[in-house]
């Protein structure tokens, strides 16, 4: 089966970012496909690369990230809420002129266009933070 | 897009004005899927009705009007708005409380709308 | 039939009394995250019962929070929770 | 730093403009400086132009966004009519992104590229 997942919060604030990570590895290891992440409103925060977590606490960004390099999963950050919220990948930077861009590999920004596809392509999509 | 799949989507709003831009972003998310030209409803549930009050003045906070871009859907050929009754009279609103017609269901066409849906996106 | 996906309790979030009004006994009801302090409402429990709506908890989450997990509940890991979502479909998350 | 500043020159007054030659500060817009606006792009306006603007601009006080060319094309049917409400007449007035352009030259803001 194919799966994609929506998370709407950030990993620190609530633990839906969590839950969805977990649900992400449990899709993985029933032997599904997980075609796509989508991060919407404080989700994006995701794919900053600035985050610095203590040794002792879980690493949910990188979780994603390594989780995603692994099993070939498109983590996509919606841009109007990039924007808005200071995540930058180089492109951005460049055309808005701010001196840094902060996207962690392999994040991509994209539209909402994307969310929609997901919906659309995919057997289910299971949100998560709300 | 690489699909020419049509499917029956559902979009649940069920946050108020102002107070998140949650309503902004299921906005974009709502006419970008009808531009994909899937079948999209959408429903406003609990304080999501909220959203459609009408006389919302937010000039002097201020933030964005969205209950204006709501007035687009028409025209971005989005239909079908739903709430349901029991949520309106909980709140103590009638349909002319509203700035956009909306079909006002009972709770067994609600479960009637549910079992047709794809997908449902919640904001 | 919808699976739907309890993430608050019911004094943060009035989502599974709106969920109650009007699902019915095909659709499935799976409390997670704060959703699972909703065991402890008794008159929800009796409410859902007569409904004969099916139930299931997430059971880290429950353990995390100190909430037992009696007898009568039926009780899933995430495993179970992708299981779920491939039998019920589509799921809402109910903020 | 901000985004590198351009600068139109209208009635002696000097108006900021971003690196993609949209107004900074959106309450700058008046009719004088639409044609400045337009200049900058190649456009010389003439009342055909100004009916698409205004009509722009209407519909951004009434619901908040500027609509991209689907929306606008029928926007512009709705109220100027068939033979106006399709993209070849819009692409005729606003070259290569009718949506985009007029909106620039109206005043609007720069879309985030959501849609």
């Amino acid at each position: 089966m194919k799966f994609a997942l929506h998370i709407t919060c950030s990993p620190y604030s609530k633990q839906g970012n969590l839950s969805g990570l977990k649900f992400a590895r449990a899709v993985l290891e029933k032997g599904h496909t997980l075609t796509r992440v989508f991060f919407s409103s404080d989700g994006v925060h995701t794919g900053s690369q600035l985050t610095v977590i203590p040794q002792d606490e879980i690493d949910i960004p990188s979780a994603w990230s390594e989780l995603a390099t692994t099993h070939n999963i498109e983590l996509i950050l919606c841009i109007s809420a990039c924007l808005k919220r200071g995540l930058l990948d180089q492109d951005e930077a460049e055309r808005y002129e701010k001196e840094a861009s902060n996207i962690r590999q392999p994040f991509v920004i994209s539209g909402l266009g994307q969310l929609a596809e997901a919906a659309i392509t995919n057997d289910r999509l299971v949100t998560f933070g709300v | 897009m690489s699909t020419n799949e049509t499917k029956n989507l559902l979009f649940v709003f069920d946050k108020p004005p102002h107070s998140s831009p949650a309503a902004k972003e299921g906005l974009d998310a709502i006419l970008t899927a009808s531009a994909f030209g899937q079948n999209v409803t959408l429903l406003l549930m609990g304080d999501g009705v909220f959203q459609l009050l009408n006389n919302q003045d937010a000039s002097h906070l201020p933030t964005k009007n969205t209950a204006s871009i709501f007035q687009a859907l028409e025209m971005y050929g989005i239909e079908n708005i739903v709430t349901p009754s029991e949520n309106l009279k909980n709140k103590g609103l009638s349909p002319s409380d509203l700035s956009l017609h909306c079909d006002i269901v009972d709770n067994i066409q609600l479960a009637k709308l549910y079992v047709k849906q794809d997908q449902i996106l919640s904001f | 039939m919808t699976l739907h996906i309890i993430t608050r309790s019911d004094s943060q979030s009035q989502s599974i009394h709106h969920c109650l009004s009007f699902i019915g006994k095909k659709d499935t009801l799976l409390f997670i995250e704060d959703g699972t302090y909703c065991i402890l409402n008794n008159a929800l429990s009796d409410a859902l019962q007569n409904k004969n709506i099916q139930c299931y908890y997430l059971q880290a989450d429950l353990a995390a929070r100190g909430l037992a997990a009696n007898s009568d509940i039926e009780v899933v890991d995430y495993d179970g929770f992708v299981t779920l979502t491939e039998n019920h479909h589509p799921s809402q998350t109910w903020g | 730093m901000g985004l590198s500043m351009n600068k139109i020159e209208s009635k002696g007054r000097s108006i900021l403009l971003d690196k993609e030659g949209y107004l900074v500060s959106l309450s700058d817009w008046n009719q004088s400086i639409a044609n400045a606006l337009a200049s900058n792009e190649g456009i010389t306006l003439t009342k055909a132009h100004w009916e698409i603007i205004f009509l722009l601009r209407d519909f951004h006080d009434k619901f908040e966004h500027a609509p991209a060319m689907r929306i606008l094309v029928k926007a512009v049917k709705k109220q100027l009519g068939e033979e106006k409400g399709n993209s070849i007449y819009l692409l005729t007035l606003f070259p290569d992104s009718p949506a985009k352009r007029a909106a620039k030259i109206a005043g609007l803001p720069r879309p985030t590229n959501c849609l």
